[in-house]
């Protein structure tokens, strides 16, 4: 592979499903107008896997999410490794039962004679104009179920790769895509490159404060960090990739070094997967710790639709710096 | 279409006219949205109502404006077609503090009560359910009103729609399912996605009254929106309707819709309810001068209307700490 | 019930004691869980199966040991008669390590993957779609097996039923839809939560293969089995079985159900599927030895079930941190 | 009234609900098997309700989650004041979309036109033998969705108060009940006591620690704070009531006087509610902090059905009392 090779973000799930599918013949797809004869999904994530497996390992369904996650579930436990699109994560809304009372708990509560490897992808973020319905980031809902695994890519290489162990893994995960992502282009992965979960990565090292962050912001955090080295702070990057259960050794590793940290999510702030982690280092690193633990995240309400508003919702790189510039006192 | 008309099922002539009028301003406005964005002056994702307009002006045609109405992101044509005013409309979807909802609900999320719509949701199905609370409210408080809730053919895979039918049957709710049938959800043709032959098929799963129109025909979709609302009126329950129709451009603007296949378009075209309905007016006699001064009438609240939108402001930041809960949440 | 036997529809012998075989199995774990509750030998939140003995041991002796079972809280019949060990069943219903799920899962959530029993819910409705899964993994596979889920009738009038049931008919799939119609969902009877006149009403709205049958009349509803089995093992899609049964005991063990009229308890001692049975027996000639040994063999598989389950250890506490993820969690 | 009057949770609950219905003809109750004639409810908590107020206003519906919360959304946005009982938190998974993507939005998006004055009761609680399904508290997920409430209450009383006040609100409210308080006696209150919502209440003051928790935890806290008084640590009990939005003010006034915290609660601990609390207060009071706050939650499990698992599940008085002496030094 010429490391100057690019791929988009949705090419980059396209490659994942389509090398998962040719390594496995037990991964099926199923997911609303994800066939070919029905364009090959909304995204075009799923484009041509139909034509190259088949329509009866990749499903076109009906506008129902609870056939979908159910079917998904139920196939799961007879062998095979479905991935089921929910195309928005709002609309997990309406399968919250089969993923979190099923998919989640069935290990358990069949003292392990049943397991669900299922992978749910889903789509969303703010910054498209969809308002309230289709932006919404509730990755801390589904970290707070034990039995399931929540997962989210900052670039496309390690989204395919990241997308590829999600399948391999015994249990089921939730991969986050960001709508606004989609088309962003970053460097093409070896074939077969795999990111593992439960590893977050360290995407810039720095001795001042630690960002943690995953998802869409990581960029814009690295590009902060690029800006504030040049005023003399040096910020270490993480992102966390998977976001339960995460990384604790290297975010508390980290922290002891720095003696700082921020926390930068999409989501809401409050009961966000930010607090968690806060709360952690707190418990862990307390006497280390130079100043509180800052948290980022939208503001409390739901996706504006108008566009200064929902610019005026998300974080912002301002509050990030602001945040560190405050701490660092 | 309007050749073989059943003269015992016939409408009186001013009651067509408005129809033919509501139809045009849903029409004129879809188109103009359309327009706006080609040109790149609005920049949004719009699911266009193409091929539509004349169901929902038969429907609405058959309400008053007090009763209650709930669509979905597809709902242009229902929202128009009800009387919402085109400056609010247009304000709205322009994200401005002057439009419907202050430009914090946005095109999927149009509520204006003074015209009846309540709710337009984004979410497949969800309206069926909240439109029989609606339709509750009007059967405890006797205020006579009914409410319609308009969804797609897709919607009837969904289970809301499973649930939200039988509650109204058992309760016998002054409610009517407005199922417009175009023929697709999304990319996903109708025999992919619905295992009933027809809609109106599931209707005695539910001992639910029902029926299968051709949407776009104005006289056979406003009888039975009127049948429906009488029944609904009159305590008699619900009714389900299915409405023939065919949606004539993408699920959005701009969205690829090669999966369809030529045939259908071209028949589509060909069956276009909007030139069919012109020329029944003229067969009915109404004058041209008459048609004429009806869109005339449109284009300059529609001039109007998108010139108050493009003209206004955007909401204020503190907008986002409005609205969330009764209390403003602290800045 | 037996006296008016189709010829043309009877079944051999064999198969009737087998029948009787599995409804004994599950009668009389049913009365030992009472009893020993009752005696306060035993706490826990128990369903009842009472009366609903000959249906489900109809359905599983149409299936394979390794056919795929789905059921519900209400599942005891369904699981002894599909087969499961009544010494692992018991461990689990009393939280022991021996248990069919170390304990882990209880009796609201019984796995038992070697007898095909594959999911225990305790959701209403939720079976349903995961029954297709199940089904789907056997028509991709070609393994041949038949997946029944069995839920009641309050249950049809949640979205998932609705869901499942489009969806297995358009992939038509290898799966059987039966409905334990016993009348009531909890406290409250058949009309006042299911507008349909009959269940199978709503299978037309799915284009599904439907029946109607007595479920106590093991005959009838051994055919009816045999029938959705064939089909479903042919690739011929699945089938919606409402089968008509009565839950002859509260909702849950000591629930109060004075809510029932007491002219329908009454009748429905009257037609106590199991006396029934018995003398349907002795009628095809069966010997009173015979039967008599049946049911010593049970009583006797009983009574180690139950003493293999209260020596049982509980799991260890470690167990907590076992099955949640694949790996261990951390202490 | 006389303050040796007991009654059960059962019955506060149902003596607001019946307080509510006689003072304004818009409260309606919704649910399954909640009319006299299907016995009044499950647990009661609506008998005779039917019989005073009539089928219309009391309705039992079909096992039909979304139907109800639907018909309750609907109905509260035409002026009317639903309750709708959804028997169990974990059956709230079928109806997600309906309170989380309408009855907590309808507001902002409709820009103040329409909202939602909609109460939504619920039980569950670990400790009955019910297992994996009927046990979850699942608090976080609705504390981290803007636009509506959440509260608990600790006994019947506060119940009763707090349930009415919810009903008079204007904006969406989850009222979560514990199952193995149903039977629980406590004072009765006077008629139309009314606890106000996002108002922490202390129940008892200390110095050392402040234990910050709600709902069944706290009748152990009192205890335990009791008994640790006779060690001659003083514990100030915090019960929050409304869990979202908590009362800050209340609890960040307790440790800056304290300078120690635990949070107490029955959810899981990852991403639970005590993760924003925690977070919450290291951002504002830490250098007023003498240890690190402490959560005290459930294992990272779903709920066991075995007896002895499902204790070992649950939260602790034990472990609170370990991290208060550790934290005391
Ligand atoms: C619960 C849910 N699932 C999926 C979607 C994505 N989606 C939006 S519109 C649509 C198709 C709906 O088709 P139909 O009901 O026929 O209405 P139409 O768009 O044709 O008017 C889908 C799948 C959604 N909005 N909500
Ligand atoms: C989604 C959901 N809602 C409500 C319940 C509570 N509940 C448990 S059993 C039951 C009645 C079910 O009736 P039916 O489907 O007829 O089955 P039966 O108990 O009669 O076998 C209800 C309402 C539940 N478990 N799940
Ligand atoms: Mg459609
Ligand atoms: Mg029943």
């Amino acid at each position: 592979m010429s490391t100057t090779d690019k791929i988009s973000f949705a090419q980059a799930i396209n490659q994942a499903l389509d090398e998962a599918m040719g390594a496995d013949p037990k991964v099926m797809v199923f997911g609303e107008d994800i066939a070919d004869e029905q364009g090959g999904g909304v995204f075009k994530a799923t484009k041509g896997l139909s034509g190259k497996y088949g329509t009866g390992r990749v499903r076109t369904t009906p506008i129902a999410e609870q056939a979908i996650m159910g079917a998904a579930v139920g196939a799961a436990i007879a062998g095979y490794r479905p991935v089921a699109e929910i195309m928005f994560m709002n609309f997990l809304t309406v399968c919250m039962d089969q993923l979190v009372n099923h998919a989640a708990k069935l290990r358990f509560m069949s003292g392990g004679k049943t397991w669900v490897p299922l992978t749910v992808r889903c789509t969303t973020g703010a910054g498209v104009g969809f308002g309230g319905q289709h932006s919404d980031m509730l990755e801390a809902w589904f970290a707070h179920v034990p039995g399931m695994k929540v997962v989210s890519a900052s670039n496309p290489a390690e989204a395919k790769g990241l997308l590829l162990s999600a399948i391999e893994d015994d249990d089921p995960t939730l991969f986050i895509e960001d709508i606004m992502m989609y088309s962003q282009q970053g460097e093409a992965p070896a074939p077969g490159f795999k990111v593992p979960l439960g590893k977050a990565r360290v995407r810039r090292e720095g001795s001042d404060v630690s960002v943690i962050t995953y998802g869409r912001p990581v960029r814009l955090m690295d590009e902060m960090a690029e800006r504030l080295a040049g005023e003399g702070i040096n910020v270490e990057v993480i992102d966390l990739r998977t976001i339960a259960p995460f990384d604790e050794e290297t975010v508390l590793n980290s922290v002891a070094k720095t003696g700082r940290a921020v926390i930068v999510h999409e989501a809401i702030k409050s009961f966000g997967t930010g607090a968690e982690i806060s709360s952690r280092i707190h418990e862990e690193l307390f006497s280390d710790l130079k100043a509180p633990v800052q948290r980022i995240g939208s503001k409390y309400s739901p996706v504006p639709f108008s566009p200064p508003l929902e610019q005026a919702f998300l974080y912002s790189e301002d509050e990030v710096t602001t945040a560190i510039k405050r701490i660092m006192g | 279409m309007a050749q073989q008309l059943d003269q015992a099922n016939d409408i009186d002539g001013a009651t067509l006219v408005e129809i033919f009028r509501r139809s045009m301003r849903v029409y004129k406005t879809d188109e103009r949205f359309r327009q706006m964005l080609m040109s790149g002056k609005l920049r949004l994702v719009y699911y266009p109502v193409r091929g539509q307009e004349v169901l929902s002006a038969s429907m609405m045609s058959a309400l008053n404006i007090d009763d209650y109405l709930v669509t979905t992101y597809r709902g242009v044509h229902d929202q128009v077609a009800k009387g919402i005013p085109l400056k609010d409309l247009w304000a709205e979807f322009t994200g401005k503090v002057t439009g419907t909802c202050k430009g914090k609900g946005g095109p999927m999320h149009i509520t204006d009560p003074d015209t009846g719509v309540m709710v337009t949701t984004g979410i497949v199905g969800a309206g069926l359910p909240i439109a029989n609370g609606l339709a509750l409210a009007s059967q405890q408080s006797g205020d006579g009103r009914v409410t319609v809730v308009s969804f797609g053919d897709g919607a009837t895979n969904i289970g809301a729609f499973h649930e939200a039918l039988n509650l109204a049957s058992l309760w016998k709710l002054p409610v009517i399912f407005l199922c417009q049938n175009n023929r697709y959800a999304e990319h996903t043709a109708y025999s992919v996605g619905t295992s009933a032959k027809r809609i109106i098929d599931r209707a005695p799963g539910y001992s639910m009254e029902a029926v299968r129109v051709d949407g776009n025909n104005p006289i056979e979709m406003y009888n039975a929106a009127k049948a429906a609302v009488d029944r609904a009126r009159a305590g008699e329950g619900p009714t389900l309707i299915e409405a023939m129709t065919y949606r004539m451009l993408g699920h959005t603007f701009g969205a690829d819709f090669s999966y369809v296949p030529k045939e259908l378009q071209e028949e589509a075209k060909a069956n276009d309810p909007i030139p069919a309905f012109h020329q029944l007016l003229l067969d009915r006699g109404v004058a041209a001068e008459e048609i004429a001064a009806i869109e005339a009438a449109i284009d300059a609240e529609l001039d109007a209307a998108v010139e108050h939108a493009l003209a206004s402001e955007y909401p204020g930041l503190e907008e986002l700490r409005i609205d969330v809960l009764k209390e403003e949440i602290r800045a």
